[in-house]
């Protein structure tokens, strides 16, 4: 290393956290240079945020120094961490979102949090600069438009926004690729690609391997709180990254189960609400497994949400087992025999404040309860079910959801319908933010449903996913289903093609 | 009108020794057309400016006040004001802007009211306030309860009962101009009997009656034997019901209490033989707005009416009262002298007035 | 060892406290600890109880209820007007209130749940409503045994004595209005815990719509807390009648920051930080010996308001310092 | 047409409902709609708008100060002491309560910033505190121009003339508290729509977490709100004490209601569904219009609150209605 690159070194050592005595970072050692891109994996539940959170401010390490260009720092707050230069977009992104004000404000927030700037404010100025930014990362919104009324992926985007508007040396992205689609991700790596160019450092994480070997320079892994490798990127490859994370071998694979497929378990004929859902016909027979596919913004959260009584529909008729479904509440759904796992798990999905035991019971109180008492042994014995077949990494069954990793969190959502006696399992992007083994978990899972003679509808913008996983494959856009495909006779490109309306860059 | 004017002064201090003869020719004499004086005085809009407006001594107040209103053919806006002098303020400039023939106030305060009621006078609006210390402000009648007194007349009865020694259990807050006169009277009866000893005082305005039954319970348990506690004096009749019921409740039927202040309810618990509360001292709620409103007329009659009337409380103890049945305070007068039947303020005119009106 | 004396003190800390309170006043007053002064102070929060009660409900769904003071007060004047003014049989008596309050609690629901208004902002206009009718009702008169009638007739009835049992009777030494709380504690506390229903609650309060898409029927639980609200509050109502012997004009008005305080306090107890039934209960218990053992110091009454401030603020330190500590820790 | 309506009743709906009420209020009674008498309506709500805007800045950090009432009393006998028993100058008369109420701001912020007990608890604590220090430091009694001493004594001062003038005095034909309201709701206004400090306010109560990630010193913003709510509550303290030339125990207790009540009718003014200064204002203005309309119109006093509670109900149901259907919509 020049002199020239320790100017511009970040250096983590000997960086150890306990949460209520238990161990999330033992002893970790991280470097990142000024200019280049740096992934930071492991599984869920590594301790990767918890180290950014530390780098960033919003944690105070147990042990250990942070040197940014040789100097130690002390860093007590996120504003220390700020005044340092580095800058942190975190995985849960409505941590650090103000959702009634709007993105113009978003977007500046560190700049209105910052002291010693002048007291008066200039709204012209300020809507002004942020609809540049917006331009910039392609986002066709209003600056005015509020924060609470966005997309989980425009808020991401809003997030990446605020980046342009900071003087960083570094740069921390947590996850920022989950909830984006692969256009999306594409805009975002460009952006990544220009602040490395000016010298800024760029930590990634992602579980996404194909995206990160794409656009980092190096790799380091974590695995139970430690750091177990650091490499640059031509010198290894995703098995072993894999191996490193698990501590095993493993090989990313769709565990396809044999079912036999049955009479048609869901129906949907004509149904429409807003521009999102414009008459989507579908069927899912007991025993398969039906993909949705689409772009951002096609409408497929719309239409799980239609689904399950979460919006109200327009038009249409849904029927569940031949009988017509009761979509006037998600209580109904669930009683007509419906399950969804929502797209946006801190809001929609899981109770963060309440234990993970609770979260894991709520949607089968009935069926854990006699003559109105629950019983303590069935719903332990469920949960802990959950909890082993799901690797849900959690140091008790009654720890707070909220303290749980991003991944486990999701873990937690999908894991809460399993029990349940749906005829239909509505999947909304489930993998997002889950590990390449957890994956797989969630892969098996959701084959052992089908063959239990359930019908799955899994709503994904991975085609990879749907590929591999689903016996039939719908496309989406702009709220209809415009293309069907049975196993096998797809591949990325025609789905691409027919997702994007056939427009010509993605032909 | 003059001659008029001298005679209702008279009246208002000593109204029983006036003879309706003897006035009415004169009041007569003095003016052409009585009929039309009288008919000057109907349809009149009088508005109430009231500081505090809740419980059953309130209640018979502004009965009193709009019975006598409408025997005149008047009509009462009753503003109130929630114990909230800033509010009673603003209720007095609202009844100036509406231009009411009279203003009669409730429990006020100078401070307040000064700039209200300068106004009022710009306008012309006679005004006659019950309890409010505008001693000092001129042109406004100003109806007292004498509070020390009403405070003397049952502690002198205490002390009596008593035999000049015990302890005793006062329950009473500061704050409130009526019970601030009561207490200099509570001071002066310490001075005089030193061998009447409190034992424990307590008050607590925001819930009196529940909040005084409890803290009367934990003195009952501090204090368990008969005899460790003579009396009870309650500065405020909600006091009393609460002290009545804990020691009621608690069966210690050797302790007697003593209130001021005396409602219908009241004085059923006063007449209740198994009830410790044995006597009060008061003045007669409904006769208060009565004479307010009396007054009121006499100035809308052009009178020259006096500066302070002070109205005699009375003193009420079960042993006059019937044992055999129950009754309100306004069969009352027929047990206790002066109470009720007051012809305070009255004139031969009012009378003639009430009785056009009822004609009516 | 520090280790683990610290999570014990935080969790049992509220607890240590009241304690220690109780035992200060054991030891400078030698009646403060006799059954009678203890039964008697389980006695005076017995009607806050209920109406705390209430509060946590409505809190545990995390709703506010600023309406019961009222509906304790309406609830209080209705019962005493039933056996008054209307000579009715006991059963009535005691039904109709309760109606009335489940009817506020309904209120309350339609305008939270349907019309979505906040709920603070929502309860606090119902408890105006609800205060201008309970006034409007009476005239602004309490109720009594044969009350004169503003039309100059008597009031035909009297308050029941069974009725007044109800408030100041005993079964087998112990007052019957404690063991009337003491099964509402007890039976509250088991429904949170241990039923679905409770349960629902919790789960609705921690987050409307992620219960919603777990399948719960939230605006029915909603309906359900404040209605259990409304009927709590009622309750509280009759026994305040019962226990005064009387229906007095808004005699609820401070059991709104009195039953809030209890809650508040609750929120401490077992470190929960969050509303509890036992918590509610020992939060009531504490303000209660602070009344009772102050008066009997004989401390000046004025001062009385800061020492139970100070007190409470000492109860919420305990357990919040240790709360922070571990949440940053 | 029809969509384009929809909009504008739903921004302005509390507006418009607010003037048809003075529409109505106009043509029931001649005095109503009056020069003097729309002073009056808005100097008889200036106390509670000062308080008001103090709730308001505390909501807007999601806080609630339940001590505002407590410390209006607190400073207004504080006033009036300064003046009836130290005969001090103006100058001091005046900064004394203000540093008082930024005391009790500062306990605030140390029980809810430092040991972190929740706001509605610190605060709910802290206003039984502050009670009981104004009713010991005054022991329980009300304070006046040459009071007789607890000792016996007579105090030495009155009250200021030129005291008396803030509260009752005229500029320009315009009741002086009026201007001062104006000028408060308008610089609070300016506050928190034009300035850094205001948006980080904002920004701090919409979402804490994000705030303090963005590197706001969120416990001094926090602890900032709270004095500024104690300081406008002894704004409101020291004009009660000159607009009633006293100074009264418990005088604050029925603030903390009427001032939440505008703060929250405030939340359906332009739609905003948060604490918003113009909004507490008209909230305000709304409370005093009825108050006064309803006591020209002769309605018997105690069905005042329920008539006063229906409107509240109206004026947010115009709003969340829509709000709700939007949402959903
Ligand atoms: N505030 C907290 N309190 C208690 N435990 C925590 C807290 N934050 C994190 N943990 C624990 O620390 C461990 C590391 O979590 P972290 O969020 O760093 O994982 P991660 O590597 O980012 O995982 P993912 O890929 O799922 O986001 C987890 O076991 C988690 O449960
Ligand atoms: N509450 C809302 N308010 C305004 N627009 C919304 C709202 N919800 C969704 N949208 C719009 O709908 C589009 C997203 O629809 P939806 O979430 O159903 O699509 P999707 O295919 O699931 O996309 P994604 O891959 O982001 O989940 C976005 O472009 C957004 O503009
Ligand atoms: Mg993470
Ligand atoms: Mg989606």
């Amino acid at each position: 290393m020049t002199a020239l690159d320790q100017a511009s070194v970040l250096h983590m050592r000997n960086i150890s956290k306990s949460f209520a005595g238990i161990r999330a970072l033992n002893n970790v050692d991280f470097n990142v240079r000024g200019g280049e891109i740096h992934a930071l994996l492991g599984a869920n539940g590594a301790g990767k945020s918890t180290l950014m959170k530390i780098l960033s401010g919003a944690y105070e390490s147990d042990e250990g120094a942070i040197e940014v260009a040789g100097n130690v720092c002390v860093f007590r707050s996120p504003a220390d961490s700020k005044r340092a230069g580095i800058h942190c977009v975190y995985q849960e992104v409505d941590t650090s979102l103000v959702g009634h004000l709007s993105v113009a404000e978003n977007i500046f927030l560190d700049r209105l949090a910052a002291s010693g700037q002048k007291l008066w404010l200039r709204w012209g100025e300020i809507y002004e600069e942020a609809g540049r930014l917006l331009k910039r990362i392609g986002l066709t919104l209003s600056p005015r438009t509020l924060v609470r009324d966005l997309t989980l992926s425009e808020k991401q985007l809003v997030l990446i926004a605020r980046l342009y508007a900071e003087k960083a040396k570094f740069v921390i992205l947590d996850e920022p690729t989950a909830p984006l689609s692969l256009e999306e991700a594409d805009k975002l790596f460009g952006i990544m690609e220009e602040l490395k160019a000016a010298g800024i450092g760029v930590i990634f994480i992602s579980h996404r391997l194909p995206e990160v070997f794409r656009i980092c320079d190096r790799i380091t892994v974590m695995r139970d709180g430690e750091r177990v490798l650091t490499e640059n990127k031509t010198d290894i490859d995703v098995s072993g990254v894999v191996r490193a994370m698990l501590g095993r071998s493993f090989e990313e694979e769709y565990p396809k189960l044999e079912t036999t497929r049955g009479e048609p378990v869901l129906e949907v004929r004509g149904l429409e609400s807003g521009r999102r859902v414009r008459g989507v016909d579908l069927d899912v027979r007991r025993g398969e497994i039906v993909a949705v596919v689409g772009l951002v913004g096609a409408g497929k959260t719309e239409l799980s949400r239609v689904l399950f009584g979460a919006d109200q529909a327009d038009k249409g008729t849904v029927s569940v087992a031949g009988k017509p479904a009761d979509l006037s509440s998600p209580a109904g759904a669930v009683k007509s025999g419906i399950a969804l796992v929502p797209e946006e798990r801190r809001k929609e999905g899981i109770l963060v404040r309440e234990s993970v035991l609770h979260n894991l019971s709520a949607p089968l109180l009935k069926t854990v309860s006699r003559f109105g008492f629950l019983s303590g042994k069935g719903e332990r014995g469920y949960a802990d079910k959950q909890i082993t077949d799901l690797g849900i990494k959690t140091p008790a069954v009654t720890q707070i959801t909220a303290y749980l990793s991003g991944g486990n969190q999701q873990k937690v959502a999908i894991g809460k319908w399993i029990g349940t006696e749906a005829d239909v399992y509505l999947f909304d992007e489930p993998t997002k933010g889950v590990d390449v083994g957890a994956k797989s978990d969630i892969f098996r899972i959701i084959g052992r449903l089908a063959q239990e003679g359930k019908g799955i509808l899994y709503l994904t913008c991975e085609f990879a996913e749907a590929l591999g996983l689903a016996d039939r494959i719908l496309v989406m856009c702009d709220g209809a289903i415009v293309k069907s495909f049975n196993r096998g006779e797809a591949t990325q490109e025609e789905l691409l093609y027919y997702a994007s309306a056939g427009r010509e860059e993605f032909a | 009108a003059c001659g008029q004017k001298e005679e209702s002064n008279a009246g208002s201090s000593s109204p029983a020794s006036q003879s309706p003869s003897e006035t009415a020719p004169e009041s007569a004499s003095a003016e052409p057309s009585p009929s039309a004086d009288i008919e000057a005085l109907k349809g009149k809009r009088i508005a109430l400016v009231m500081r505090f407006n809740t419980g059953t001594f309130s209640a018979q107040y502004v009965d009193g006040v709009k019975k006598q209103a409408a025997k005149y053919g008047g009509e009462v806006t009753v503003l109130a004001s929630e114990n909230d002098l800033a509010k009673m303020a603003a209720n007095l400039d609202s009844a100036v802007n509406q231009k009411f023939d009279g203003i009669l106030v409730d429990h006020g305060d100078v401070g307040a009211l000064t700039n209200g009621l300068n106004k009022a006078k710009e306008a012309g609006i006679p005004i006659v306030a019950f309890d409010s210390g505008l001693n000092d402000f001129e042109g406004i009648t100003n109806l007292a309860q004498n509070d020390q007194l009403l405070a003397e007349y049952t502690l002198e009865k205490l002390a009596e009962e008593a035999g000049g020694k015990g302890n005793i259990v006062k329950v009473w807050v500061a704050g409130f101009p009526p019970m601030e006169s009561r207490q200099i009277a509570y001071k002066a009866f310490t001075e005089k009997y030193t061998d009447i000893k409190e034992i424990a005082a307590f008050g607590d305005a925001t819930n009196p009656q529940l909040d005084t039954q409890n803290r009367m319970e934990a003195v009952l348990k501090q204090y368990p034997n008969k005899g460790d506690i003579t009396a009870v004096w309650a500065a405020w009749d909600e006091f009393a019901k609460g002290a009545s019921n804990a020691i009621k409740q608690a069966g210690r039927d050797e302790i007697k209490v003593y209130g001021i202040d005396l409602s219908d309810e009241d004085l059923k618990m006063i007449q209740d033989p198994a009830s410790p509360w044995v006597a009060s001292a008061a003045v007669d709620p409904t006769s208060i707005g009565t004479v307010q409103v009396r007054y009121l007329y006499q100035k809308f009659h052009g009178d020259e009416t006096d500066a302070v009337v002070q109205l005699e409380p009375v003193f009420v103890h079960r042993d006059s009262l019937p044992a055999d049945k129950v009754i309100a305070t306004d069969e009352l007068s027929q047990y206790v002298d002066g109470w009720g039947s007051s012809d305070l303020g009255n004139t031969d005119y009012l009378t003639a007035l009430e009785q056009s009106t009822g004609a009516q | 060892m520090k280790n683990r004396l610290l999570p014990f003190t935080f969790k049992y800390g509220a607890l240590i406290f009241i304690g220690l309170v109780i035992l200060f006043f054991s030891l400078t007053n030698e009646y403060f600890f006799t059954y009678n002064n203890i039964t008697d102070i389980l006695r005076s929060i017995s009607i806050v109880t209920f109406v705390a009660i209430g509060v946590t409900i409505s809190l545990a769904v995390d709703g506010f209820d600023l309406s019961v003071g009222a509906t304790v007060s309406l609830s209080t004047v209705v019962t005493a007007t039933m056996m008054v003014w209307y000579e009715m049989p006991l059963v009535v008596v005691l039904v109709v209130p309760l109606v009335v309050g489940a009817l506020v609690g309904l209120l309350n629901a339609l305008l939270i749940v349907k019309i979505r208004i906040p709920d603070l902002l929502a309860t606090l206009a119902v408890m105006y409503i609800v205060n201008g009718i309970h006034k409007t009702y009476t005239k602004g008169y309490s109720i009594y045994g044969n009350m004169p009638m503003p039309d100059g007739s008597t009031a035909p009835g009297v308050m029941d004595k069974s009725f007044l049992w109800i408030g100041q009777g005993k079964l087998l030494g112990v007052p019957f209005p404690v063991i009337l709380m003491l099964l509402a504690v007890v039976g509250a506390h088991v429904f949170f815990k241990y039923t679905r229903w409770g349960r629902q609650m919790i789960i609705t309060g921690g987050n409307e719509e992620a219960a919603r898409l777990s399948g719960l029927k939230v605006k029915r639980i909603r309906t359900f807390a404040y209605v259990a609200s409304g009927v709590f509050a009622a309750i509280g109502g009759i026994l305040f009648a019962s226990r005064i012997g009387s229906g007095q004009i808004d005699a609820g008005a401070p059991m709104l920051m009195e039953s809030v305080a209890a809650v508040f306090v609750g929120y401490s107890v077992f470190a929960a930080g969050r509303p509890n039934v036992v918590g509610t209960f020992f939060g009531a218990v504490l303000m209660g010996v602070l009344v009772n053992g102050l008066t009997m110091m004989n401390v000046q009454y004025y001062t009385n308001d800061m020492i139970k401030g100070a007190v409470l603020v000492l109860a919420l330190a305990v357990t919040f310092i240790h709360l922070n500590r571990r949440k940053t820790g």
